[in-house]
């Protein structure tokens, strides 16, 4: 594999328990190729298609689109949110499987952006998702959403890319802080029941 | 026993590594028209990999998780029913117990299984398109139908082995002897293989990516790997059966790698087709050009 | 054997009825395996009034095929309908298959006719007094006219050119027609033969004469449907081999089988688009039967060994599906009540039993490869390109590969998808009674799977009966022809075996990935939340979208059985002023008028 | 003789009671009437002028004067003229009969004012819930909302984020600041 950069192969050489090596090319191939699903839930929506088409073309890192959340690794959400939409937007990242990772583009997700008094736009995406990677911006270049998946390869290969496990360890805080905004129409008990207990498998 | 067991294992091997090039190459390629750098070449494998490493994924209970193993089943049954080489004892699978007509059934069989477990997740997406895939199917199978039976019936044998060791030189091809049947053959080939302009079933966004639409970790791991290796299964049936067969597994490459070529240029040429659209098309073109060569073959003997 | 029809008028009681239709008809059965086992002559003639009429029977080795076929799918189907029927549908029944046996050992005209008559007027009654249609609007008056009427013309005809032979050779006796038939070359023998071949073609439902076959199967009750389906439907096929195979083998006749040939494909092609356009299972089933069974006349068109072992490998097969597949159905629709796609779904988990059935049923009445429903086809399909018949090949490959479309429809509308009208937890797996005779239809299926040289036998003798050469037979897991061979021990072997392992692979990955088990209505669909009312089941339409395709369409949109009843319609126009001489209720007036025709044919017949 | 905007308006003027009327631009007219005339300008600009589509129904809150103004749009594709039909009403509790009846796409349009302006329009047959689900209390878009209020209410600002996110200026930085330290050593 000839795109094992300098760095990757630094870090290879640190390594010394089996497992580890183990754990090492896990997180390798999870960075090499992530699978993409675009939200399209603001204005950035418009900033993804120059990413993956030519002039940019993030398929050389590895990242392509994917039809639906089950096959998704990281849900990209493009501007600011609107209540209806984040219901969708969670529902959404609770079907992803995990290893998921979620990056927020834009300044509405940090802080409410320039919908920061508007009553219907949330204003901070970390409280109720685990956001790995926030691209700040109104709206951040092409450029800068590939220097968030750059940001994101390299949490991934130091194994710190944990917010799906953040997410299932504060189960309670989140649901709480959606509560907040959705009032008594939160979602179905069946989309997230797994989070509360262990979930079957066979 | 334990050679043709060997030998299978081979076979797998051999089909997953050539797609997995394969479609390496075909990646690139589009990225290359559409004026890109484009991903690694091992960028299939890479996914496939990562899929497997998935940590869950989703079920709807027994006959779901049935679904992708059938699918696997049917095209590794499929593959071992097809010789790879000419004159070899390698490759050869179990390939002297079937023949093409049960070939031709045994491909239908996995994406049927699939679709079991596709109903069973209770997504509309899917069924959706599982049906317009059983449509196109009619359309595909009948020229296809139409082409092999003139192969069959002009070299007096249905078994893929003997039809392949009929061509013993490059006049002697298949593509050359019955040309029709060679070029009606093409336009199923390259249905089958789910180049544009038929590839309706998995559209993802008409129908959220159709079958797959519910299934992610592991079980799209293995439709992912099942895909290239029937993939290459019907590559190398094509290479059996029009382009001479092969003596070595780097004829097979080439050859294979030609018809992979063609269904390249096809699929990066075309927009897509609608279901209807696709099976009307290919109930009137290929399928006149079938009749004609069969009304030639009978009347000039 | 024609004494197992006394016993049914002895039954009053309700266990004892049931059981001693069970017994005569085990008893027949077992007769019928005797004559295998020991090859007794039982042919005897019966004199009345000696000089003019005499009845004689002897059953042939392809009359006991088809009546053994008969008496097994009876027994079965008795089984299957423990405690449910009346005494006069099990009067009807047994009458039924008495006219039946007759037909099938019928060495003469008149018992032939007789038999026919028989059997025709009471599985009438059958299905017209003891319809499966619960509500009176529902069940639909045309269906008992059109069946009625179809049958009347097919006696008629076949009345007539029997009166015909029996002038033209001066014996009452079929042998000596049947090679008058085939004696005589032209015209003179053509007519007659197409004649009594539409005849027959009704009875087994073939192109223009299908439209009676859905209503009927339909509103039938759910058990004798099968019986209809696996056993009735064989009736015109026993005719066809009796009065035309060694015609169609003769030089000569070459367009006249290809003829039959492309009437099977169109049939076939016809009815399967039909059939994925059905909602109702008994319908779509009903459809594929006709399907089915055009598959058989084409192949018996072809005429060569292959393709007869094809056609009766495919007949045995699809005796077998039918009755799995009615049976399944019909254990349905006792538990849930409801007959339609769109009232069904989701029920997979509630009645794994049926789901197995039903996925056996279709695995095989697709044709595909680990089960015995391929092997038929593959017959058919080899024989086919041996001949040389590329264009009829093409022309049944369309409708088998369309064939998919339902069979998935069939299994995805009951257990697939979500639940509609039924609440999957209050279903219940189906009753012992269906059970049963399914687990052993399912068993021998998977068995002519693996063995599919098991019926080589058995054909073999029915080809050496007929003349033939018989198939070559190498080892009971294959099936062998001059230009390939296939092994069905093999198929299912690798089938299984590479199942196994990726079953293990998948579960060692298991351990790392666990599967998360999902509520029924936690799906990807774009982010959006389908609640219970959300119509997520695609019974109904699924396959519609096959309309679209020009010629599925074509065929689709068009009804014979409305230009049937148009034309049926104006005709009773005209004979409304005849009718005015028959005082009295229709049925005395058909019963009139048939006799009416009866002897306008004999005239006609003693002139000719 | 061609047809004018100006025309137009003389012949709605002499069949109704318009209490003012303007021409924007050409092509572009507006015209009041009062809420019983409603109707039956619209009628007639369907029926006899032959306006086949309604463009839009707008609705302004002029809070100091104490109403809302309601336009209707109605486009003719014969005349490419487009007439605004203004009416006014009061700011709390109004209703108007819905126009539903007369071009079917001003029932979204309806349901949007409601949902917005709390406007009710009875006959209107899906005056249900639109853009906002689940809302309580004064329909945002009047202008004595107070959002501001509202938004400090309802949503918390900005505070520390989760510990693990990281913001990619900051990571883009630290790379580049690696990078040059690079070159340097390289340098050296």
């Amino acid at each position: 594999m000839d795109n094992l950069n300098k760095k990757d192969k630094a870090q290879l050489k640190e390594l010394k328990s089996p497992m580890a090596v183990v754990d090492w090319a896990v997180n390798w191939f999870r960075k090499q190729s992530i699978f993409m699903l675009a939200y399209g839930t603001g204005c950035g929506a418009i900033e993804i298609p120059p990413t993956v088409t030519a002039r940019y073309d993030a398929e050389r890192f590895g990242v392509r689109g994917a039809a639906t959340p089950r096959q998704a690794d990281v849900i990209v959400l493009s501007g600011y949110l609107a209540v209806k939409t984040l219901k969708r937007v969670i529902r959404t990242y609770e079907q992803m499987q995990e290893p998921k990772y979620v990056i927020a583009l834009g300044s509405c997700p940090i802080n409410g952006g320039m919908y920061w008094d508007s009553y219907n736009t949330i204003k901070q995406l970390d409280r109720y998702l685990p956001v790995d990677v926030t691209v700040a911006g109104c709206m951040p270049r092409p450029e800068a959403v590939l220097e968030g998946f750059m940001a994101l390869k390299d949490k991934i290969q130091r194994g710190e890319a944990e917010g799906a496990r953040d997410y299932r360890d504060n189960i309670e805080k989140y649901k709480n802080n959606q509560k907040e905004i959705f009032g008594d129409k939160m979602l179905p008990g069946y989309t997230c029941d797994w989070y509360f207990s262990d979930g079957g498998s066979f | 026993m334990l050679f043709t067991i060997f030998n299978s294992l081979l076979a797998v091997l051999l089909t997953y590594s050539m797609g997995m090039l394969y479609y390496g190459f075909y990646r690139i390629g589009n990225a290359r028209i559409h004026r890109r750098v484009g991903p690694p070449l091992w960028q299939n494998v890479i996914d496939n990999i990562k899929l497997f490493a998935k940590r869950e994924a989703p079920g709807h209970g027994i006959m779901f998780h049935l679904g992708p193993v059938i699918m696997t089943a049917g095209t590794i049954t499929s593959m071992l029913f097809v010789p790879f080489l000419k004159d070899s004892a390698w490759l050869q699978g179990f390939s002297s117990y079937g023949n093409l007509i049960l070939l031709i059934y045994l491909m239908v069989v996995g994406p049927l299984g699939n679709a079991l477990a596709v109903g069973v997740s209770g997504v509309p997406f899917g069924v959706m398109g599982v049906t317009r895939g059983l449509t196109r199917l009619i359309g595909l199978e009948v020229p296809f139908f139409l082409s092999v039976a003139l192969l069959m019936s002009g070299s007096g044998t249905i078994s893929i082995s003997e039809i392949m060791m009929a061509q013993d030189s490059f006049s002697n091809w298949n593509m050359m002897a019955h040309p029709a049947a060679f070029i009606v053959s093409l336009f199923s080939f390259v249905g089958m293989m789910g180049a544009s302009p038929f590839d309706v079933v998995g559209a993802p966004v008409e129908v959220y990516s159709g079958p797959q639409a519910e299934f992610g970790g592991k079980y799209l791991g293995f439709l992912a790997a099942q895909r290239v290796m029937f993939s290459m299964v019907k590559l190398i049936l094509w290479v059996d059966l029009f382009l001479g067969g092969a003596t070595n597994v780097f004829i097979l490459m080439a050859k294979s790698f030609a018809l992979f070529f063609f269904y390249f240029i096809v699929g990066a040429a075309f927009p897509r087709f609608k279901t209807e659209q696709a099976v009307d098309f290919m109930l009137k073109l290929p399928l006149i050009i079938g009749i004609g060569a069969v009304l030639v073959r009978f009347w000039s003997l | 054997m024609v004494s197992a029809l006394a016993v049914f008028f002895l039954g009053t009681h309700k266990i004892i009825r049931e059981l001693l239709s069970i017994v005569s008809l085990a008893l027949l059965t077992g007769l019928l395996l005797m004559r295998i086992v020991s090859p007794v002559s039982d042919d005897f003639t019966w004199q009345y009034m000696p000089g003019f009429f005499t009845l004689s029977f002897s059953l042939s080795s392809f009359g006991l095929l088809f009546a053994l076929i008969a008496a097994i799918s009876g027994l079965l189907k008795s089984f299957a309908s423990w405690g449910i029927n009346s005494k006069g549908y099990h009067a009807l029944f047994h009458l039924m298959m008495g006219g039946l046996m007759i037909l099938l050992s019928a060495g003469d005209y008149i018992s032939f006719f007789l038999g026919w008559e028989i059997m025709t007027w009471s599985s009438f009654m059958l299905f017209n007094n003891f319809s499966s249609a619960d509500d009176p609007i529902e069940k639909s008056q045309d269906t008992g006219f059109l069946f009625i009427t179809l049958s009347l013309i097919s006696a008629l005809l076949m009345l007539g050119v029997l009166f015909f032979l029996y002038n033209r050779t001066g014996s009452m006796n079929i042998a000596d027609g049947v090679a008058w038939l085939h004696g005589v070359k032209g015209l003179p023998s053509w007519i007659p033969g197409l004649l009594l071949m539409s005849a027959f073609f009704l009875k087994s439902g073939l192109l223009p004469f299908h439209v009676w076959v859905p209503g009927t199967y339909r509103e039938a009750p759910h058990t004798f449907t099968a019986f209809l389906s696996a056993a009735l439907s064989k009736v015109g096929i026993y005719a066809f081999i009796l009065f035309f195979l060694p015609f169609s083998l003769n030089e000569g006749s070459g367009q006249i089988s290809y003829l039959i040939a492309w009437i099977g494909a169109i049939t076939a092609t016809v009815a399967t688009f039909k059939a994925i356009e059905q909602n109702d299972m008994k319908g779509l089933l009903a459809y594929s039967s006709i399907g089915q069974m055009a598959y058989v006349f084409t192949a018996m068109a072809v005429g060569s060994s292959l393709a007869m072992g094809g056609a009766l490998f495919q007949m045995v097969n699809h005796s077998l599906i039918k009755l799995l597949l009615f049976f399944i159905v019909a254990g349905i629709i006792e538990r849930t009540g409801k007959t339609r796609f769109d009232q069904l779904g989701g029920l997979i988990y509630k009645m794994p039993f049926s789901f197995i059935g039903v996925l056996v049923g279709i695995i095989a009445l697709a044709g595909m490869p680990p089960l015995s429903g391929f092997y038929g086809k593959w017959m058919i399909y080899t024989s086919l390109i041996e001949k040389g018949w590329l264009l009829v090949l093409t022309g049944i490959v369309l409708p088998s590969t369309a064939a998919f479309i339902y069979c998935y429809k069939l299994i995805y509308g009951i257990f697939l998808g979500h639940p509609t009208e039924v609440n999957p937890e209050e279903a219940k797996e189906i009753s012992p009674r269906y059970r049963v005779p399914s687990g052993l239809l399912m068993a021998s299926i998977v068995l002519l799977g693996l063995f599919p040289g098991l019926i080589l036998k058995p054909v073999n003798v029915l080809l050496s009966d007929l003349g033939m050469e018989t198939l070559a037979l190498t080892s009971q897991g294959s099936l062998n022809a001059a230009s390939g061979s296939v092994s069905g021990f093999m198929v299912m072997n690798v089938f299984g075996g590479v199942f196994a392992v990726i079953l293990i692979l998948l579960s060692l990955f298991g351990k790392k990935a666990p599967t998360r088990n999902l509520h029924r209505l936690d799906i990807a669909y774009a982010g959006e939340l389908p609640t219970e009312q959300t119509p997520l089941h695609y019974g109904r339409g699924l396959g519609h979208e096959v309309k679209r395709v020009a010629i599925a369409g074509a065929i689709v949109k068009r009804s014979l059985t409305e230009k049937y009843m148009k034309i049926g319609n104006q005709l009773g126009g005209i004979l409304e002023h005849v009718r005015g001489f028959y005082p009295g209720n229709g049925q005395v007036s058909l019963i009139m008028t048939m006799v009416g025709a009866a002897a306008v044919a004999l005239l006609i017949g003693l002139k000719g | 003789m061609t047809e004018t905007i100006d025309n137009l308006l003389e012949r709605i003027g002499r069949n109704f009671q318009i209490t003012g009327q303007e021409v924007k631009k050409a092509g572009l007219a507006a015209l009041h009437c009062s809420q019983e005339q409603l109707h039956g300008v619209l009628i007639y600009l369907k029926e006899v002028e032959k306006f086949d589509t309604l463009t839009m129904i707008g609705c302004a809150d002029w809070i100091e004067d104490d109403y809302f103004e309601l336009s209707y749009m109605a486009y003719s594709f014969t005349t490419f003229f487009t007439v605004m039909v203004k009416i006014r009403v009061s700011r709390d509790g109004s209703s108007v009969p819905t126009v539903e009846g007369i071009w079917r796409q001003a029932r979204t349009f309806e349901r949007e004012i409601h949902e917005m302006f709390g406007v009710d329009f009875p006959g209107n047959t899906r005056l249900k819930e639109f853009f906002l689900e689940n809302w309580q209390g004064m329909p945002p878009m009047k202008r004595d909302f107070d959002t501001v209020q509202f938004v400090k209410d309802h949503y918390k600002l900005r505070e520390e984020g989760r510990e693990g996110a990281c913001n990619v200026s900051v990571e883009r930085k630290k790379r580049i600041d690696a990078k040059k330290l690079e070159l340097k050593k390289e340098g050296e």
